[in-house]
């Protein structure tokens, strides 16, 4: 059952080509998503470190977003494809750790894609609140320290003030 | 021996019958082995679309459902995915189902709590929808087909009518182009037939038009056996039960209409394998026609040793070339320099 | 050493303002984020103007900031700005780091609660990411002042003509035997009319006698190594058979030759040449080649014909091919486009209705140097049409092709008409979707054709067939369509059909785009840089792109581009030397392990391997940044500047808040 | 839904604007209709092998539809004479889903009784009667029961086909029944439940 009151982490990993550019022009276009998607720009997908991923889902991420250019389209000519190998391969890596595979998703997003930037985001965010918190790393104290301290930071964010319309 | 689902749909029972007595006769040369879907139901044509959704869907797939509960081996074959169906009405409507419940799964949902009222199940995509001709020329091969023929067609002037269910709208890219496919052309020149070149080989015979709109449809009869006609063609070979009967039975009516008094026999193209095969007409159903083949079976029913085909006339010197002919299977590499 | 840290936010009037609460993010910034060496936060109205960067310039020579950190706009927009101000104060440039602020939040987002939230985030891992950085200098390398032009149609004849005009040496590579492109075979050109080849001729004369220009057609590019301002490109000049130092250019061999070929390109397949040809009376240069594929003596080993008549003994059938060294600054591509394949539209019978005629066929049809003379007939070659019927967009503007609009369809159909016309008098139906005739002059051309009686029809053909349905129809090509003008179907029997095809990038884009080190787009067109803003560079410095490589064009703005890369290129090479950003990667040659993993990676070539040491080691000058090679060393040999793993991770745990003063 | 006042009649509007159309029409349409990328280039009316015989071309029928005129789009012959042939839905440059759209018209016009001739949706009602009695269609019930109704001057000039069809083996006079009639019938009466629902 999907609990409506949590809102999840998430790191994004971004092209300094393409989804950087389509993340700016959803900016500029000013198309709503959902705030739980917080960017890492890279100069290409190619240069994600599968660790990296594992790095944030250790320090509280509870899911990460991998963006790159479309198939044939890298800017550094097919860099891309090695993302999608590594992103097939780091799934593997996560079952074998016995974490659900569907917190890392891979999209592609051209420049101009803003809109479907912003709406691959808010369905990642959607589907990651459907798998519920990951709390992978953290003891059981650190983790109700967590609570505690969320509750009282303006971090946490109230589900009534959470936008969920996107722009088709 | 490869084992396929069949399909029959409710046409071959009745007015279709020559075709699946012509199928019979072919299965075995060919080496195939079809399985009937046990208590399969109709496809509900093209009239239960028009007035519900989602039970002409559920009405479908129940048929899928069936089928993929029989994909397994049997004595001596191997298991199969394939569901042939040799009528193109019939095989558009199982297609389709199998498509638009991938491409909305919404729809796959309903169809499916729908299909669970009947202790049944259908997951899209489990199955390979394929029409009989599809199975012949890139399952069986042209070379086969070719190698079992024992009285070639030398001589019958053929207009291939491919009709408009079979090559659109052509979900899974089956075949070689959806205007001008050319796989009925390339199997009946297999059987050695004289094959015209017939534009309007994918258009409509005007479907249930005949019965409930008879001018509309006959018009649509009239432009398909007036080209072949104009082109000398002694008899046009189909490929599903729907065209057939339209074209045959309606053929009359429409000269009526008209005031014309073509005569052009249609038959199933199995009935023309079977022929070719070496099997007697009465075997395949030919005579049940109401415009009947008799004067153009004469062509062939006379052993002549045949002599060389005619070749095409020698272009003139002062002519333009013609740019090569188009095929999908050329590959989308291919590009004007 | 503890970096001392300077947070700006700024409000960027409302834009952030308005949606996040920036004097919060600066006071939290300075209160959480403390002990990360943060001594200063500040909030001002617009970080970005004079008064903004002042405050930060002032702050890093008074405070002593070693780091400096901008929550603003995003990066692509401002960086610079920022960093030029730090590198006025004395800052090493690189140490400055944008947090976007305002694409990332205060515009995406509408509850300020959640909006200041994140914003904090962003601020977290952007101050964690700064600590992180490391001062870099730029790399300045010279320009090599040769150039080397690919293609030669009009946009990289007028590209090659500018820069040997400007006094700099050109290479000037055609793939075809000679120089032209597809405008050497049309007939006129829209909308002025004029003779295509009058006024191409003369340039193409220029360049194939200016002293700085090296023609060498008959060749194709094979490999380029090297970065800006120091290609080094390898030519494969393809063996002509002719002696070109004898070759007088008479014309006996092609007269000579009895091996008449379908001419594909030139012609368009409409009309024949001789297997030693050129191409056609006007081509740069005037040497024929020899087409060893069909040359009756390649084949059976006896004829030599043209051997027999040459007058100067210039055939050489024992010539090579050749490869060619070459180093140059600079390349411009003007590598053209394929003409729409118009047989895979069957519905309108290409290839199987003998009356049915491409564009190219068309232009050909009636230049007056083309296989009729200029005369336009049927395929028969004689039987001139009463009626022709032009359609417009095929293979365009459709998903079944291609979805983009090829520009110059329309004002090519118009053209088509008006020729039609005024040669045979026919009557002339255009069947169009929209009238694009955008651009000076054209929508006048598209009123004269409308006075001189051509028939508008607003549809898409559906079919073009030659199956009769009623007696006017009998030996006719017959169109049917929708007027949808008129909301009633149409069936027009005419003589002849034209179709007006798009344009399509050429076959083998993507392995051009690969070999230069440059993107298409999902279409296959060369990617530019900036779809506006520099719209003739691409995204791999030193290389340009002009003319339909780029996408589909007409002839003025061919030109037009052709003129603005060179208008680049002198720029690059007045400037002598070049700046390359410094975001690259190194290899740590005591942990590398030898295993080369990383050299496969690279698109570049950068990687070498310098068998001696048993390490890999890259190439800085070619190396562009990409981090590949970075994450996937298994010895965690390679570094990347600008984008470290140590600079990373900072900032994945700065996002996630694990950097906060301890409670 | 703009009302048609008085006001509205007398400046000569014939129709009120019912934008929602589009929508419920992309709604019912199997599969993906596409409909809302109909640039009106006017394929579909150009390949239509009927279209002589149609009170508007599918092309018109799209831009009625998008002008929102629900009735005139439901009272139109167009979606009752379409052949499914799909000469348009291969030829659509933008791939919209025509014969789906049409299907789904002939569904809305049945319901909104707005079609102007019986004849068609009488035929498929009598087609769906026998398939949900027998499980396969039965060409002789069919077509006596449609003939005798629509077509009762046809039927003298048909009785030599008709004669011959049943002499010649090609038309049963009894119909065939599958055996599981009722689960059929179960997963019918869900199905039409289903789609009342949605």
């Amino acid at each position: 059952m999907t609990d409506h009151n949590f809102e999840p982490t998430i790191i994004g990993f971004t092209c300094n080509w393409c989804s950087y550019r389509a993340s700016d022009l959803a900016g500029t276009a000013r198309m709503k998503y959902a705030p739980n998607v917080r960017l890492i720009r890279l100069m290409c997908s190619g240069r994600l470190d599968p660790t990296f991923v594992l790095r944030a889902l250790s320090e509280g991420a509870d899911g990460v977003m991998i963006t790159g250019c479309h198939p044939g389209e890298c800017h550094y000519i097919e860099q891309n494809y090695k993302a999608l190998r590594r992103f097939l391969l780091l799934r593997r890596v996560l079952t074998g750790l016995g974490i659900e595979p569907e917190r890392v998703k891979l999209v592609w997003a051209s420049a101009a894609e803003g809109a479907r930037f912003a709406s691959e985001t808010t369905a990642f965010v959607e589907e990651i609140r459907k798998l519920g918190p990951l709390n992978w790393g953290k003891d059981e104290g650190e983790r109700r320290k967590d609570e505690e301290g969320n509750k009282n930071s303006s971090f946490i964010i109230q589900p009534s003030s959470f936008e969920k319309e996107v722009p088709a | 021996m490869k084992k396929y689902l069949l399909y029959p749909g409710c046409s071959m029972e009745s007015s279709g019958r020559a075709y699946r007595d012509s199928i019979n006769a072919i299965v075995e040369p060919l080496d195939l082995h079809f399985e009937e879907i046990d208590d399969w139901n109709c496809c509900g044509a093209t009239e239960y679309l028009g007035i519900n959704l989602i039970p002409a869907y559920s009405l479908i797939a129940r048929n899928l459902a069936l089928a993929a509960k029989q994909t397994h081996p049997v004595n001596g074959t191997e298991g199969t995915r394939t569901v042939v169906a040799p009528c193109s009405a019939c095989y558009l409507n199982l297609a389709k189902a199998d498509y638009y419940m991938q491409e909305r799964p919404s729809l796959g949902v309903k169809v499916n709590e729908a299909l669970a009222a009947g202790d049944l199940q259908y997951t899209a995509g489990t199955l390979d929808v394929r029409h009989l001709i599809d199975i012949l020329v890139y399952d069986v091969g042209l070379e086969k087909i070719r190698s079992a023929v024992v009285r070639p067609l030398h001589g019958l002037k053929v207009a291939p009518y491919m009709g408009c269910m079979l090559p659109r709208p052509d979900y899974q890219h089956r075949w070689s182009d959806h205007e001008h496919p050319t796989e009925l052309d390339d199997l009946l020149r297999a059987l050695g037939a004289d094959v015209i070149d017939y534009p309007l080989t994918t258009s409509c015979c005007g479907g249930h038009m005949t019965q409930i709109g008879p001018e509309t449809a006959f018009e649509l009869i009239r432009r398909l056996v007036a080209d072949a006609d104009e082109r000398d063609a002694q008899l046009m070979a189909t490929v599903c039960p729907m065209c057939q009967m339209n074209v045959d039975a309606y053929q009359n009516e429409m000269n009526r209409f008209f005031g014309t008094d073509y005569h052009m026999p249609i038959l199933f193209f199995t009935q023309l394998m079977g022929l070719a095969f070496g099997r007697e007409p009465k075997e395949l159903g030919i005579g049940v026609e109401l415009v009947n083949s008799r004067n153009a079976l004469a062509h062939i029913g006379v052993e002549v040793p045949v002599t060389q085909e005619p070749t095409a006339p020698r272009k003139k010197v002062e002519g333009l070339p013609m740019p090569r002919r188009w095929t999908k299977h050329e590959g989308r590499k291919e590009a004007v320099k | 050493m503890t970096e001392k840290v300077g947070v700006y936010v700024c409000h960027c009037g409302s834009n952030i303002a308005g949606t996040v609460d920036v004097e919060d993010v600066a006071h939290w910034a300075a209160e959480k984020l403390g002990h990360q060496g943060v001594i200063i936060a500040r909030e001002y109205k617009f970080m970005c103007s004079s008064l903004g960067q002042e405050l930060i310039e002032k702050d890093i020579k008074e405070l002593g900031l070693t780091r400096v950190v901008v929550a603003a706009c995003s990066p692509h927009l401002h960086e610079k700005t920022f960093r030029i101000a730090a590198k006025n104060a004395g800052l090493n440039p690189y140490l400055v780091e944008l947090a976007s602020i305002r694409e990332q939040v205060s515009w995406v987002h509408s509850d300020k609660v959640v909006a200041t939230a994140k914003a904090k985030a962003v601020v977290s891992g952007a101050v964690s990411r700064a600590i992180q950085n490391a001062p870099l200098e730029e790399l300045k390398v010279p320009i090599n002042s040769n150039t080397l032009v690919v293609g030669g149609g009009i946009a990289g004849i007028q590209s090659a003509l500018e820069i040997a005009n400007a006094g700099f040496h050109v290479y000037l590579v055609e793939r075809e035997p000679s120089i032209g492109g597809h405008m050497a075979q049309f007939d006129k050109t829209f909308p002025t009319l004029d003779c295509s080849a009058c006024i191409l001729t003369p340039r193409m004369v220029e360049a194939g006698t200016h002293p700085n220009i090296t023609l060498l057609t008959w060749s194709e590019v094979t490999n380029v190594a090297g970065y800006v301002g120091n290609f080094h490109v390898t030519i494969k000049k393809k063996a002509r058979f002719i002696n070109e130092e004898l070759c007088t250019g008479c014309g006996i061999c092609q007269e000579k030759c009895p091996k008449k070929v379908i001419d594909d390109v030139y012609e368009a397949g409409l009309g024949y040449r001789k297997a030693v040809y050129t191409p056609f009376a006007q081509a740069v240069p005037n040497f024929p080649v020899m087409d060893k594929d069909n040359c009756t003596y390649f084949e059976k080993g006896t004829c030599k014909a043209c051997e027999k008549f040459c007058p100067t003994g210039a055939i050489d059938f024992n010539q090579q091919d050749e490869l060619l060294h070459i180093d140059v600054g600079n390349i411009v591509l003007a590598t053209g486009y394929d003409l729409f394949d118009a047989r895979r539209v069957s519905n309108y019978g290409y290839g199987r209705l003998p009356n049915v005629f491409t564009s190219l066929e068309f232009e050909r049809l009636s230049n007056a140097a083309g296989p009729t003379n200029g005369n336009i007939v049927l395929r028969d070659g004689k039987t001139a049409p009463k009626s022709v019927g032009i359609i417009h967009c095929v293979g365009s503007r459709d998903r079944n092709f291609n979805n983009y609009c090829s520009v110059i369809c329309c004002m090519q159909g118009l053209k088509f008409a008006h020729l039609v016309h005024e040669r045979t008098g026919a009557t002339v139906y255009n069947f169009y979707i929209d009238m694009r005739t955008a651009y000076k002059a054209y929508d006048e051309f598209y009123q004269r054709v409308l006075e001189e009686g051509t028939l508008f029809v607003r549809g898409k053909v559906a079919e073009v067939t030659d199956a009769a349905r009623y007696s006017n129809e009998k030996g006719k090509l017959i169109i049917q369509t929708e007027d949808t003008l008129a909301g009633k179907q149409r069936r027009i029997p005419v003589d002849m059909v034209i179709l007006s095809s798009g344009l399509q990038p050429r076959h083998d884009a993507k392995e051009v785009g690969k070999l230069f080190g440059i993107s298409c787009s999902m279409d296959g067109w060369f990617t530019e840089k900036h779809p506006k803003l520099d719209p003739v560079a691409t995204m791999t410095e030193g290389i340009y792109i002009v003319g339909c490589a780029q996408g589909p064009k007409d002839i003025p703005s061919s030109v037009a581009q052709g003129a603005a890369a060179s208008a680049r290129v002198l720029d690059k090479i007045l400037q002598k030397e070049v700046a390359l950003e410094p975001i690259k990667a190194t290899v740590n040659k005591e942990m590398c392990s030898g295993c080369r993993i990383c050299n496969g990676l690279c698109p570049f070539n950068a990687i070498g391997f310098l068998a001696d040491d048993n390490v890999s080691e890259i190439n800085p000058a070619l190396c562009q940044g990409c981090g590949t090679c970075v994450a996937a060393c298994p010895a965690g040999a390679i570094s990347g500047t600008g984008f470290s793993n140590e600079q990373i991770i900072a900032q994945i745990d700065g996002l996630l808040m694990r950097n906060l003063e301890p409670a | 839904m703009p009302q048609m006042t008085d006001e509205r009649v007398r400046a000569g509007l014939t129709h009120e604007e019912d934008l929602s159309l589009l929508h419920e029409v992309s709604m019912k349409t199997a599969g993906v209709s596409r409909l809302e990328m109909c640039i009106q280039c006017g394929t579909c009316g150009g390949s239509c092998p009927a279209a002589q015989d149609m009170d508007h071309t599918p092309r018109m029928l799209f831009a009625m539809l998008r002008a929102g005129m629900r009735e005139e789009v439901l009272r139109s012959n167009t979606q009752w004479i379409c052949v499914s042939c799909y000469h348009c839905v291969v030829r659509c440059p933008q791939e919209v889903h025509i014969a789906d759209v049409m299907y789904a018209l002939k569904g809305m016009s049945i319901r909104a009784k707005l079609y102007a001739d019986s004849t068609a949706p009488d035929f498929s009602q009598t087609f769906i009667d026998m398939v949900e009695s027998y499980g396969r269609s039965f060409e002789m019930g069919l077509a006596s029961r449609h003939y005798l109704k629509h077509f009762p001057l046809r039927l003298p000039g048909m009785m030599p086909m008709g004669l011959g069809m049943i002499f010649k083996g090609r038309m049963a006079l009894v119909p065939k029944k599958i055996e599981q009639m009722d689960q059929l019938k179960k997963i019918l009466d869900r199905a039409k439940q289903l789609e009342m629902i949605s």
